[in-house]
């Protein structure tokens, strides 16, 4: 048997550095902390839409073939990161995963479903997806769903493109997240199968992985600015006549927050580059990601959050704003729960690889 | 040891159906209303409840109460916990407090009402600078002839807008000497230059910052001798953290605030289990039978068990931190459904599940924080006091 | 609909306080570290069994009817703390568990089984039981299987007692309980039925309650040392030129095993005391106990060797036998998963109340 | 970024093939080991290692290594986790400081034997009485004409026992002065009035306490300036912590002692997989198929990819602590079965689940506790220095 050995980097490039300073500067000057306190009860605001279709950050993450820059995974990764930092009401990341799922079926000559290409890819059409639809029936939430038009979906083994003349309400929530109920069999809802079989299972599958590794970024930018913010302040809130930080209790939780922040930005990094480059290889990666960045987030934000004492639990406080985003972004998808049976694919596979091995099975279990 | 039915008397079966009466008469009960280990008891409530010295049952009828017992006063806790009704009314730790240190003037004209809960208090201690580190008060009290004069700002003013009177704690000497010059009064809210602003926190709730400037109040509002409010508000305050609760083997032994986050968790869990009861998975099989959902809900009854067991100081901090990670644990079950507010299409649970994870980070800081409450507890187990 | 109310008073009888009193003393002159490292690997000393016997210790919670002095479930829990505190390597909670188990069945004129009631009263013959027989098939580990001559199990919806007339060999541990192999199909193995269908669940579900309340009031007893000598260590062990109590991180684990120590307690009293007297009652709390008294000894054990630095990991240190007991004692009956199905019996009876009562199930969840 | 497949060049296949073939040569593999972050390596095998410069690979061979990278390296590392030996041989960390600090008599005849890994060296810092407050240390070495006399004791002086050099840090002035009065030395332990007698360990692994007695060596042995024992040795300490660790893309990030526990913990799987895999519950399903189970193992598998993702001084405890937890909800998956030893009729995954639950703990301490490291990468993270 011989060695299998892999690169283990997860140095950027300097493009991918720019990418992030360019997204850093954009969001900090478009989407302070007025603008997304404004863009409540719905976490959307138009105007952020519109700074993003002109800076053309819809289509970073997207194939050249299908008229995007040619950026992949990694790169909408990064453009989760500084969503998160920012808590941007903004619908992006949903609208791209789903251009990048329909990009594998679009041809020039007609338009997907009832949906223009163009207009998708320009962003006039608010495109998103329903990652819980696999194993929901009829009616389900859907994130970004109050502001998209069309809605990628898996049903019955067909992989379909739900669409609506208006805007589906939205259900409320403390995160203020763009969620909405959509339902196929609504009289509003047009729904138009684009594939079926092995093609729509392949697509759907991809789809859902990158969907998680998006939301993964976003959540992992909540959780470090949760974590600059909770740092900022131990550092001057006086409290028994010294800073806050000087308290162990305190000081390890921040410490345990910036452990959530590392691990799950590299987790997720890490994902994104080999979901991209190599899908077969441990698809599982994805679920990952997503499961370690939903219960960081929500334990540091809530740790964050406590760091601020009294302070951390008034509205007026920024931290509790990313709290509560935190709470809503992190479950929309079905939760950790959903995330660990997937990952249960690496328990099956890895049980079939030591099967193949000798001895494991003797040693497994004494025969009685 | 003895954890057997209590077989009610005659009477005290009558006293039950007489407080429902009561509160059917002056409450609808609202099944989304959770935070009722946080907001206040409606005063047509309070009113009717102090008319017959229900409001601190226990104390004798000449001292504003009933002169009931344990069973009575956990009749009145379980039934406005059964009909959905904040039960924050009573003044009970600082009515002691008064009778010890009150001014004669105080004793005679405030001191009655307050036993009898037709007036209410709120306790001014916590500033924005200063929020664990209370000794660290930098509101004044200036003494002008016999008056005093209050300039300065308080946090945390709990009910602070519709209560009578604040414990108001302040400095009335130089503040290096930090707990050695401070003084307790008894503040009426509706002094000129008393102002209580909202300060909205969590699931939305409401605390206050309250704006003191240049209150005029006599000298007969002073609650013990000056420069020695400290141990004025010790006392009471030990008693909020439970410390040294004594039953009669009837109320819980996990002290007032983790008795009242432990009612909230079990709320919660119902509302889970009624999810659970009234889903099917895709299987069509029913979610209570899902055997994760069955962990989830095991495993919270159990920490509510465990809740319940926590004696005295013990009991505010593990039912803090039980209701955080639970809520998050049941919202995942119940993902994404979970995170729906009460009375959205498609809510679930009464909306407890995510209401609840918007409250409970309050319960941790809740009268100290929790790290304050294990430095206390650690001192209790005779342990040097930690940095 | 009428308010039920309950008493919940945890204070113990005089008696009960001088039994606490005089079995402390006897523990710690008998069964002083060094008999108990003796004791090991086996983890049973016939000298501190003959103590007990001479001390009466057996009867102490057994029905007078049946030659005991009339003590319950409670002074059985006081009897298993104090166990616990001495680790000492005796098998008297299994041995007590299933006589009590007996006590229904004892009929003066005829042996149960093949074994004679007053050998076994008197501890001539030691007994122990097979708490995780009824999921298991065939062969399973019996606590104090390595020194019980009989062994009472539930398999195929009867009550069975195994016995054999020699020693089962130990199955070696880190913690050194005396557990070992006992299989019904075993030639040195004879098999007596006792009892079948409804009296043999009835008196099993009985008995398997009352060995995991035994069982968690010896956890408790072993978490109640540990966290004796970790905060005594902590209290002397000098660091940067204080001791090493003053830093909140290991003054707040402290507390945090004070915390599992008095939840751990209570909890058992409460399941002992209602276990006796309302068996009806919330049945699930003999599970609770011994859920909550397992993850807390584990997490408690492990917390208070570290607090003890290297020193903790040494097998010298008392924390460390302590922990190890703690890792074997907590896990013969099959773990807290097994108690967590056990709880969900729980589960379904609130279900039920709930839905009697009105309106639970509408605002349970919007029908959609 | 890269995570790609490593295609070896012909080179180092053929360099993978010799390391097995040394490897088969002198040891037999033995699934039931399980220190491999605590043993030292075999002696046959570091002897045959550091014939071809393998102990330290990418050293240049005039410096005693092979001049070889770090997928070189990382072949090494993988192939003694695939053949279940202790790779701990390297003196990595310590050959720096000896170039830089050691007496000329040390390089020309100490330092060659150590570079190639023919000779060994441990660690002589902590002391019975101080395990994290190294600069408490006790231990003194007087200078006597030019030589040194050194009388004291040393705790956690891991492979004491094997080992033919310890350094060795001791107090040289007023203990007053901690930090600032510590010397460092290179102690042949084969001189007289050393001994090192055995500390087991949970687990049953070994350190041990070393006894100086009059232990009279030359000034050619001393390292660094007198006084100067603090920054002689905190450098290679900092690096044990895995602080500041570069890479050429190739090497796991997690630190040294990170990438150890996470191999080890890596193992606790498998063995936990192929435990469930073996058995089957009693309604006749393979118990790889129990929801339960499943939970479990897939949270394991979280954990530990989380654990390669955990970079630099993050590494260490986070491995330390996770290995713990799962290993104990590993236990309880498999319990009864779970606690017993490897060989013992019935036990299960070559007793690594059972023998993790107790080697575990030490990994929360090895190199300095879980809270030396968070209170590091506190200030690392310009927080201030926690009481």
């Amino acid at each position: 048997m011989a060695i299998d050995l892999r690169r283990n980097d997860y140095t950027l490039s300097d493009e991918q550095g720019q990418l992030i300073a360019m997204l850093r500067e954009l969001f900090a000057e478009q989407s302070p902390m007025d603008v997304v306190r404004a863009a409540e009860p719905l976490g959307f605001d138009p105007q952020l839409w519109t700074v993003a279709q002109h800076n053309g950050l819809l289509t970073i993450a997207l194939p050249e073939a299908v008229g995007g820059d040619g950026g992949g995974l990694v790169e909408l990764a990064l453009t989760g990161f500084e969503i998160g930092r920012a808590a941007a009401p903004i619908a992006l990341l949903d609208h791209v995963v789903t251009l990048r799922a329909l990009a594998s079926l679009v041809s020039a000559s007609q338009p997907i479903g009832s949906v223009d290409w163009e207009s998708a890819l320009a962003g006039d059409t608010i495109l998103s997806m329903a990652p819980i639809s696999s194993w929901e029936l009829g009616a389900e939430l859907v994130p970004s769903g109050a502001v998209a038009r069309a809605v990628l979906a898996y049903k019955g083994g067909e992989l379909i493109l739900m669409t609506r003349d208006t805007n589906a309400p939205q259900a409320q929530n403390e995160g203020c997240a763009p969620v909405a109920w959509w339902n196929p069999a609504d009289p509003e809802v047009t729904v138009a199968t684009l594939a079926a079989g092995a093609q729509a299972a392949e697509i759907w599958d991809m789809a859902h992985r990158e969907w998680r590794i998006a939301t993964a970024s976003s959540l992992v930018g909540l959780l470090e600015a949760s974590g600059e913010i909770a740092r900022n302040y131990a550092m001057e809130r006086q409290a028994f006549g010294v800073t806050i930080a000087k308290f162990q209790a305190i000081s390890h939780d921040l410490v345990n927050i910036h452990m959530d922040e590392r691990t799950s930005r590299n987790l997720t990094l890490k994902a994104a580059w080999l979901t991209e480059h190599e899908p077969d290889f441990r698809p599982e990666l994805a679920a990952m990601a997503m499961a370690q960045a939903t219960r960081s987030v929500l334990r540091s934000t809530s740790k964050a959050v406590h760091v601020h004492g009294g302070m951390g639990i008034t509205l007026e406080a920024d931290i509790s704003l990313y709290y509560r985003k935190a709470t809503s972004w992190s479950l929309v998808g079905g939760g950790v729960r959903r995330d660990l049976e997937e990952i249960g694919r690496a328990i099956d596979r890895r049980a079939l690889e030591r099967s193949l091995t000798d001895a494991n099975l003797a040693l497994a279990s004494t025969n009685r | 040891m003895d954890f057997s039915r209590l077989e009610l008397t005659s009477e005290q079966s009558a006293f039950e159906q007489e407080i429902r009466d009561l509160l059917e008469a002056h409450w609808t009960p609202n099944p989304a209303h959770i935070a009722l280990d946080h907001d206040r008891s409606p005063e047509a409530v309070r009113l009717a409840m102090a008319k017959r010295g229900w409001v601190h049952p226990k104390q004798k009828p000449e001292a504003g109460g009933a002169g009931l017992g344990e069973v009575e006063e956990e009749i009145i806790t379980e039934l406005f916990n059964e009909y959905f009704i904040p039960n924050n009314a009573s003044s009970d730790l600082l009515i002691p407090t008064l009778e010890r240190f009150g001014s004669d003037w105080l004793k005679a004209n405030v001191l009655p009402g307050i036993r009898t809960g037709e007036l209410t208090t709120c306790l001014g201690y916590s500033e924005p600078d200063n929020g664990s580190d209370i000794a660290a008060a930098k509101t004044r009290a200036v003494q002008d002839g016999d008056e005093w004069v209050i300039n300065g700002q308080k946090m945390w003013t709990t009910w602070g807008n519709e209560s009578d009177y604040v414990f108001l704690l302040a400095r009335t000497g130089p503040i290096e000497q930090k707990h050695r010059t401070l003084t307790m009064f008894l503040v009426p809210m509706d002094a000129p230059g008393v102002e209580a602003s909202p300060v909205w926190i969590l699931g939305g709730g409401r605390t206050n910052v309250t704006f003191y400037s240049d209150v005029r109040i006599s000298d007969d509002y002073r609650i013990g001798g000056i420069n020695e409010g400290w141990s004025v508000m010790s006392e009471p305050l030990a008693t909020e953290h439970g410390a040294g609760v004594v039953t009669e083997g009837v109320v819980p032994i996990n002290g007032s605030m983790g008795a009242g986050f432990s009612r909230v968790f079990s709320k919660l869990i119902d509302g889970a289990i009624d999810w659970a009861a009234s889903r099917t998975s895709a299987d069509g099989r029913s979610r209570l039978e899902d055997p994760l959902v069955r962990i989830a809900l095991a495993e919270a009854m159990l920490d509510l068990e465990v809740c319940w067991n926590a004696e005295g100081e013990l009991g505010k901090p593990m039912a803090a931190e039980a209701l955080m990670a639970n809520a998050d644990r049941l919202a995942d079950m119940a993902a994404p459904e979970g995170i729906l507010d009460f009375g959205v299409d498609g809510s679930i649970a009464a909306g407890i599940i995510a209401s609840e994870r918007q409250h409970a980070p309050g319960s941790a800081v809740y009268g100290g924080t929790t790290e304050i409450y294990r430095n206390n507890i650690a001192r209790g187990l005779g342990l040097p006091r930690p940095y």
